[in-house]
């Protein structure tokens, strides 16, 4: 389900603010090294600056689970308010989430969710929603190859929790396009000279391939580079997925990539600060259609639980970058 | 004593001292060498003489004493300097390169150079062939050195040392695993390089060979300096009598004794390529010699027994039981004990305490309940060490502090700490000393009359013929003769051993 | 013993020698060929280069690793080391706008200075490399993460130049591939012709008889790292053209991958024997194999079972081989030397 | 021929110094020193470090990997290495996750886990022992191998996946409950047990001494009946088996397993038992030395989490102090070389 009080502006029934001073939120990115996952612990600094309290960014320098786990027992034993986790792995981190949930401290997952059964009860700030993101991209391909040949998709790693949720739907959006015939998705580990292997290998095998998707933003930017470099290839393949506008804005100026979408990952964690906040005060729930006040953001409610997602709050929809906004945007 | 002041010597080495930690190497190292002289340096084992030598290749910096060449004192920083100041050695345990071709190993950072200081192989291979021509071996430059037979590795360090035709050669027991011809080969270079003006340092435990070859002899025990005298004022008794500073009890003490049941038998062993149909038996109470050249494949053969190789086919029996192929542990347990050739590669644990290396092969026994008992241990090594004479700091001292000869005593006191059935002892006294020798010969010969079965493997034939009731003759991995104590000469075996008439070779 | 059982065997193991680096191009052949069938496109000009330029920087790290394995050491730190170079290279082109050129020479300096200080604790010291470099593996990702501290270098910030060699092909070769087979080929010539070099095999063959043999083995060890440091830098410099991109995961893990290029190479991890030629082509199999897979269009989840497996199987196959020379050597010595 | 086998330290100098500096009781002493020291640092500088909680979490976060180092040290003991382990765990929590996910009851998914972690150590056993392969050769290829393997079964799966039922709650349990009654983490009792286990057959029985004997000098070994290669066989299965467990436990610790568990391990196990004073040559070191080592790196880690240390930071100390371990030993040496070399100038 996606949510009513989705964008900025559009305040639907808010309770006036009411969070507490002084409250200590524990930001664990998915690596502290990610430019992705810097930009949101940013945005969720500002947030808690901005209610008075104060965010610890706490990971490891690769994306495991078990890198995670220290950074939620600091947590646990430093009594935060709030732990806001980008989840390298949606089942491994739930043990140590529910010690600290049991600890009273209010669990809030963004970027990528972590999948427990329901415990702990989390609130999950999602990107966008998750069908939304699956189904825009292939449209966004549709639209630039008249919804006519083989592509392929140019993924993170194997077991990533979000590139698998989205690939899933849209693998259903497909199905619209009779035409356009989904070959193969290989896995580039969000590494550039992985990725590089992989797209080339692609390359090799399907010369008839006319599109790809690339939902992370090591894969697009690699695959951005090696299309710019060889104009012969982004002469007859497009390629779109998610990407950062700050690596991606050279490539779309000069034609090589028309557009692609992304959520400014600031404004993420600019939301996910506020969640954990307000949760951590009780100014807001996790029942469908509690709202809280996000800053400059304006005001938010929790959608329903719908499938495998439980209570979660929509950034709004992803915004489409090409030559004509690009420039504005500085992340 | 030696005089630093002698103008005319070319080295000259006064009162050097040398300790490891508590072991004291060489107490009084001094020794004088005049141009165009061969000089023999005898001594004991753990006499000092190798510490002596790498003191002149400068390996080792020496605590005190003095080094003059050409009477200049000089401090070597390293075996470069020595080599440089004209010293060129032959050290005890070959060190060559396996990776590298013969001729590289010969040249090693001297290889002739072409334009741009690049390497010139052909010119390498030419010079490597000249000097082979010298020594009159056959060797080809461009093989690689590994899978040399341990006398062509001591050939191609004997090339090595010559190469630098320098004016002081220092060979510490090049001969120990030479044929008498190479021997002889080698004497002839020696006297030209004389000829030239050149000083030659030559140690050796076959007192013969120094007989042969040496103008005068200078006599080390204990690490200290004994006596500098020319050959021909000496007897073969006195040098031993300044050596082990005692008279010497008779060097083949062999108390004939009747020979019981089989306790080893050898049925058409085989093994492609090195040995081939080998029969034999070795009797409770008598010591079976195998005699023949190096490389006729004699460790080999005693190897194949163990188990340590295993046998293409044929059957080894002990007490009548035949044991599995390639299985030492079995081997082992049936009663049969190996003293292998080469000591610091197989016999021991250089870095393991002399303790460890007389339990190693019954630590099994000294276990209980599955744990070593430490004092158990300690008790066997020096019940061991002292029935065997082993000259050693601490039990606990790694055997690699140890000299030659008695580290050769601990791998014996390691297998006979088993009180094994059957003794295969390979090359048993090479690179020993004559007192040394007298022991172990008198040990096998005391366990002989217990009742022990000893296969012996010797490439020398006065040990043969003196130690062993019957001798069995190797020639290209094949049995050519068989001889009794009474039927077995100089002459009959070396027929046997090389094919030919034997009077070309001895 | 007689001249012709000493020559045979060698001419044997000769040949046997040369068939080592004949070996692996002829296994590189086969895998493009099978895979050509499969699909034909795998032999177009453009997956050709491919091959050349993605297994270029691994060959380059793998000339250095090379000759500090012949050593007998290793140097586990090129990955961390490539990944730092190519981030402060990164990092200038970005804050400095320093000139083209000036990048490579950073890249290298950087790396230099790595395998100089696995070079000096390694030799002055004589601790076993393996702890030195294995510790420089940490601690230089460490330093290269806070440097680096979440931000990425992005094309835009780096001069078209430069990533040009990471594209650019001469008679349809890629740069990169060009740079790497003159390294390769200089250092191959190097290693069979100079003194310094012939020491390295020697020191790695028997070190104590290196130090008998008077051979300087603290300086020829020390070079080779830094020959080793300086490569993994330039690949640093390379991985930026390549890539136009760099985050604190350059060259993550790339250790492993070199030693196993080194090893399929043909070149004796303990030392002493093996080619810098051997090395890279091991590095273009490996990298041949990966993209012959996606190629394929085997699934992408057997890519890493099976280049472990035709990893091993080269390495059994080098095992293979050397038996054989040694057997070759034996039977040539089964004769006695005639008396 | 005087070809040495791989270790430098035959000479007989090297080995009068390493017989002094890296004699046991030396060593075992600065770690303790040095593991004093991160406690008392770590007390002082964290208000959270004593916290009893720290004790358990500390054993969560190091248990596996440390049950993993001692397989390791005794391979490294015969001069051997093994780079498959962080493989071999994450494989047999692939196959323990595949069966689950199939609906096989635990003990038996536990017991096939449990082979195929046989089976692989089986594999680099035939290799390096039998065909007499350089380990770190054949166990860099498993490496790859094993990890393949475990992205075939589970692919972009994770256990348990939506829909699928959890593992039973009494196992995943060692994750988050310490045992009943003290501040311990299942996996911390294991390892000292296993450690135990290790400690006494390494050092005081004919097998232990065999190793060392091993490490020390394969051909002699050989020569003294020992059973060279079946030891080394052996020693790589149970590698395998004890990795496999590993990967087990983390598995139920985690209540969860992708293909990916444990990549890059390795390399902090080899760390580990090098920085607990174990020679990389074989022959010497302790397993008393590794279980320090093992607490000093975890209780670090904990410090330095809590602490909120940069994750870089922290990769710079842990090889710093590798770095340290052997220099030290070393610098004393190196110190007394560089003097003779200026005396003599
Ligand atoms: N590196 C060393 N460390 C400790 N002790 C040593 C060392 N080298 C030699 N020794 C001791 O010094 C003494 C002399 O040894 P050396 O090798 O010079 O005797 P040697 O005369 O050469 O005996 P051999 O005839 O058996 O070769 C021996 O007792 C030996 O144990
Ligand atoms: N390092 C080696 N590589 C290859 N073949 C060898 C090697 N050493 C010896 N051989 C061959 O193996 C056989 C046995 O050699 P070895 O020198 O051990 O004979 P041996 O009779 O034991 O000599 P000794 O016992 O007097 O040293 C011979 O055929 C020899 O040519
Ligand atoms: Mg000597
Ligand atoms: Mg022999």
């Amino acid at each position: 389900g996606s949510s009513t009080g989705s964008g900025a502006g559009q305040a639907g029934a808010a309770t006036a603010g009411g969070i507490k001073k002084g409250l200590t939120v524990y930001f664990i990115p998915k690596d502290t090294q990610n430019p992705y996952e810097v930009l949101a612990d940013q945005g969720g600094q500002k947030a808690l600056a901005e209610v008075g309290g104060k965010v610890v960014v706490s990971s490891g320098t690769q994306d495991t689970a078990t890198a995670q786990i220290p950074s939620i027992q600091a947590a646990i034993q430093a009594h935060a308010a709030a732990i806001v986790i980008a989840a390298n792995d949606p089942s491994a981190l739930c043990p140590s989430l529910n010690q600290a949930s049991r600890a009273g401290i209010e669990i809030v997952s963004f970027d990528s969710d972590i999948n427990c059964g329901g415990s702990p009860n989390h609130l999950f700030i999602n990107q966008a929603n998750t069908q939304q993101i699956g189904t825009s991209e292939v449209d966004l391909l549709a639209k630039q190859i008249n919804s006519t040949g083989q592509i392929a998709i140019l993924s993170a790693a194997a077991s990533a929790t979000n590139q698998n949720a989205w690939i899933g739907y849209m693998k259903q959006e497909l199905a619209k396009y009779p035409n356009m015939k989904l070959v193969t998705t290989v896995y580039g580990n969000d590494d550039p000279a992985t990725s590089l292997t992989v797209l080339q290998g692609l390359l090799s095998a399907y010369p008839d391939l006319k599109g790809i998707i690339s939902p992370t933003t090591v894969g697009i930017s690699t695959a951005a580079q090696y299309f710019d470099t060889h104009k012969d290839v982004a002469a007859k393949i497009v390629l779109t997925g998610l990407g950062l506008p700050s690596q991606m804005k050279s490539y779309v100026l000069d034609g090589t990539v028309k557009s692609f979408e992304l959520w400014n990952p600031s404004n993420l964690g600019y939301l996910a600060g506020y969640a954990a906040a307000s949760l951590a005060s009780g100014s807001a729930g996790m029942q469908t259609g509690a709202a809280f006040k996000a800053g400059s953001l304006g005001s938010y409610q929790v959608a329903a639980p719908s499938g495998t997602t439980g209570p979660s709050v929509v950034l709004g929809p992803p915004t489409v970058f090409d030559a004509s906004n690009i420039s504005q945007f500085n992340f | 004593m030696t005089n630093p002041a002698d103008t005319n010597a070319r080295l000259v080495l006064t009162n050097a001292t040398k300790s490891f930690g508590t072991v004291r190497a060489l107490a009084d190292g001094s020794i004088t060498l005049y141009p165009g002289e061969a000089h023999a340096l005898l001594g004991e084992n753990g006499a000092g003489k190798s510490t002596l030598v790498k003191i002149l290749a400068g390996v080792y910096r020496p605590d005190g004493g003095e080094l003059r060449i050409d009477g200049v004192p000089v401090e070597f920083g390293g075996p470069a300097a020595a080599r440089a100041a004209g010293v060129s050695i032959i050290y005890q345990e070959p060190s060559l390169f396996p990776d590298l071709t013969v001729a590289e190993n010969i040249f090693t950072g001297r290889q002739p150079l072409g334009t741009l200081r690049r390497i010139d192989r052909r010119a390498m291979h030419r010079d490597a062939n000249e000097i082979f021509a010298r020594l009159g071996v056959r060797l080809d430059p461009a093989q690689p050195a590994r899978g040399l037979s341990v006398a062509d590795q001591q050939i191609v360090e004997i090339a090595k040392a010559l190469s630098f035709n320098s004016q002081l050669l220092v060979m510490d027991e090049p001969t120990a695993a030479l044929t008498t011809v190479e021997v002889l080969r080698l004497f002839e270079v020696m006297r030209t390089l004389r000829s030239h003006g050149a000083a030659v340092l030559f140690i050796s435990h076959r007192l013969e060979e120094v007989f042969a070859s040496c103008q005068r002899v200078t006599v080390m025990r204990d690490g200290r300096f004994v006596r500098t005298a020319p050959i021909e004022e000496l007897t073969v008794d006195d040098v031993i009598r300044s050596m082990v500073g005692r008279d010497l009890a008779t060097l083949f003490p062999k108390t004939v004794t009747a020979a019981g049941e089989p306790v080893l038998e050898v049925e058409k062993l085989s093994t492609a390529g090195v040995f081939d149909d080998i029969s034999l038996t070795v009797r409770r109470g008598e010591i079976v010699a195998l005699a023949g050249l190096v490389g006729a494949g004699r460790s080999e053969v005693a190897r194949a027994i163990f188990g340590i190789d295993r046998r293409d086919s044929g059957t080894v029996r002990v007490h009548g039981r035949t044991l599995p192929n390639g299985d030492p542990l079995a081997a082992m347990a049936a009663g049969v004990a190996l003293v292998p050739e080469d000591r610091r590669q197989q016999g021991l644990v250089m870095a393991m305490g002399v303790d460890q290396n007389v339990a190693l092969a019954s630590i099994r026994r000294l276990a209980r309940f599955g744990l070593i008992r430490r004092a158990g241990e300690r008790a066997l090594a020096s019940s061991w060490s002292a029935r065997l004479r082993i000259k050693s700091g601490r039990l606990r001292d790694a055997v690699a502090t140890l000299s030659g000869g008695n580290q050769q005593k601990v791998v014996l006191a390691k297998w006979l700490a088993r009180d094994p059935a059957l003794l295969i002892i390979d090359e048993p006294t090479r690179g020993i000393d004559v007192g040394t020798k007298a022991e172990v010969h008198r040990i096998l010969d005391e366990l002989v009359g217990d009742g022990l079965a000893i296969l012996m493997i010797s490439s020398e034939l006065p040990e043969v013929l003196g130690m062993a009731d019957r001798v069995l003759v190797l020639r290209e991995g094949r049995l050519t003769g068989s001889f009794s104590r009474a039927a077995a000469d100089e002459t009959s075996i070396m027929r046997a051993a090389t094919g030919q008439d034997a009077g070309a070779a001895a | 013993m007689t001249t012709d059982t000493a020559v045979r065997p060698v001419h044997r193991f000769e040949s046997l020698l040369r068939a080592r680096e004949l070996g692996i191009a002829i296994v590189i052949v086969l895998v493009v060929a099978i895979t050509a069938v499969r699909n034909a496109n795998f032999l177009a000009a453009q997956s050709v280069q491919q091959l050349l330029s993605g297994a270029a920087l691994v060959a380059l790290l793998s000339v250095g690793e090379t000759m500090v394995i012949i050593t007998r050491n290793v140097d586990l730190s090129v990955g961390s080391t490539l990944g730092l170079s190519a981030y402060v290279v990164g990092d200038l082109f970005k804050y400095q706008h320093i000139p083209v050129l000036a990048g490579f020479a950073v890249g290298i300096v950087v790396g230099a200075v790595v395998g100089a200080v696995n070079g000096l604790v390694t030799t002055v010291l004589r601790v076993p490399s393996l702890v030195v470099t294995l510790a420089m593996l940490y601690v230089i990702r460490g330093v290269d993460g806070v440097i680096v501290n979440g931000h990425t270098i992005d094309p835009s910030a780096i001069p078209r130049a430069f990533t040009e060699v990471g594209y650019r092909t001469l008679f349809g070769v890629p740069w990169l591939a060009i740079i790497v087979l003159v390294v390769v080929a200089v250092a191959g010539y190097a290693m069979r012709s100079f003194r310094a070099s012939r020491d390295l095999y020697a020191i790695g063959s028997n070190p104590e008889a290196a130090a008998l043999a008077g051979i300087p083995a603290g300086r020829r060890v020390f070079t080779a790292f830094v020959i080793s440091g300086t490569l993994a830098g330039l690949a640093g410099a390379l991985f930026l053209a390549l890539h136009a991109q760099v985050d604190n995961s350059g060259g993550l893990g790339y250790e492993l991958t070199v030693v196993a290029a080194v090893v399929v190479g043909g070149v004796a991890i303990f030392g002493g024997s093996g080619t810098v030629v051997g090395a890279a082509l091991g590095a273009l199999l490996l990298n041949t194999i990966n993209q012959a897979l996606v190629a394929s269009k085997v699934s992408s989840f057997w890519n890493m079972a099976v280049a472990g497996g035709l990893l091993l199987a080269a390495i059994a196959f080098d095992r293979w081989l050397s038996l054989r020379v040694a057997r070759g050597l034996k039977s040539a010595r089964g004769v006695h030397r005639d008396v | 021929m005087a070809t040495r086998a791989r270790r430098p330290h035959d000479d007989v100098n090297t080995d009068a110094r390493r017989a002094r500096w890296r004699s046991a009781a030396r060593w075992e002493v600065g770690l303790v020193v040095v593991l004093i020291g991160v406690l008392v640092f770590g007390a002082a500088e964290s208000p959270t470090f004593v916290d009893s909680s720290t004790f358990f979490y500390l054993g969560i976060n190091v248990g596996y990997l440390a049950i993993m180092a001692l397989p390791m040290t005794l391979i490294v003991m015969t001069g051997e290495i093994d780079l498959s382990v962080a493989s071999i765990l994450g494989l047999s929590g692939s196959v323990l996750g595949l069966l689950w996910h199939h609906g096989w009851s635990i003990v038996p998914a536990v017991v096939v886990a449990l082979l195929v972690g046989a089976l692989g150590g089986a594999l680099n056993g035939i290799l390096v022992a039998k065909a007499g392969l350089p380990s770190i050769a054949v166990t860099i290829g498993t490496l790859t191998l094993f990890r393949g393997l475990a992205e075939i079964l589970l692919g972009s799966l994770t256990v348990p996946a939506t829909g699928d039922r959890q593992f039973p709650a009494a196992l995943t349990n060692i994750g988050v409950a310490p045992i009943p009654g003290t501040q311990l983490s299942y996996t911390t009792v294991i390892f000292l047990v296993l450690a135990v286990v290790c400690g006494v057959v390494l050092h005081a029985t004919p097998l232990g001494r065999a190793m060392h004997a091993i490490g020390l000098q394969p051909e002699a070994a050989q020569f003294s009946g020992i059973r060279v290669r079946r030891i080394k066989f052996w020693l790589y299965v149970v590698s395998g088996v004890v990795c496999a467990f590993a990967g087990i436990l983390l598995t139920l610790q985690n209540s969860s397993v992708s293909y990916g568990a444990g990549t890059g391990l390795e390399l902090n196990v080899v760390a580990i038992v090098l920085f607990g004073g174990v020679s990389i040559f074989g022959g010497r070191g302790t397993v008393v030395g590794v279980v320090l080592s093992v607490a000093i790196f975890g209780a670090l880690q904990m410090a330095l989490t809590q602490l909120n240390v940069q994750p870089e930071i922290q990769n710079v100390i842990t090889g710093a102090l590798l770095l340290i371990s052997v220099v030290v030993p070393n610098g004393g040496e190196a110190i007394g070389r560089l003097r003779e070399r200026i005396k003599r100038k």
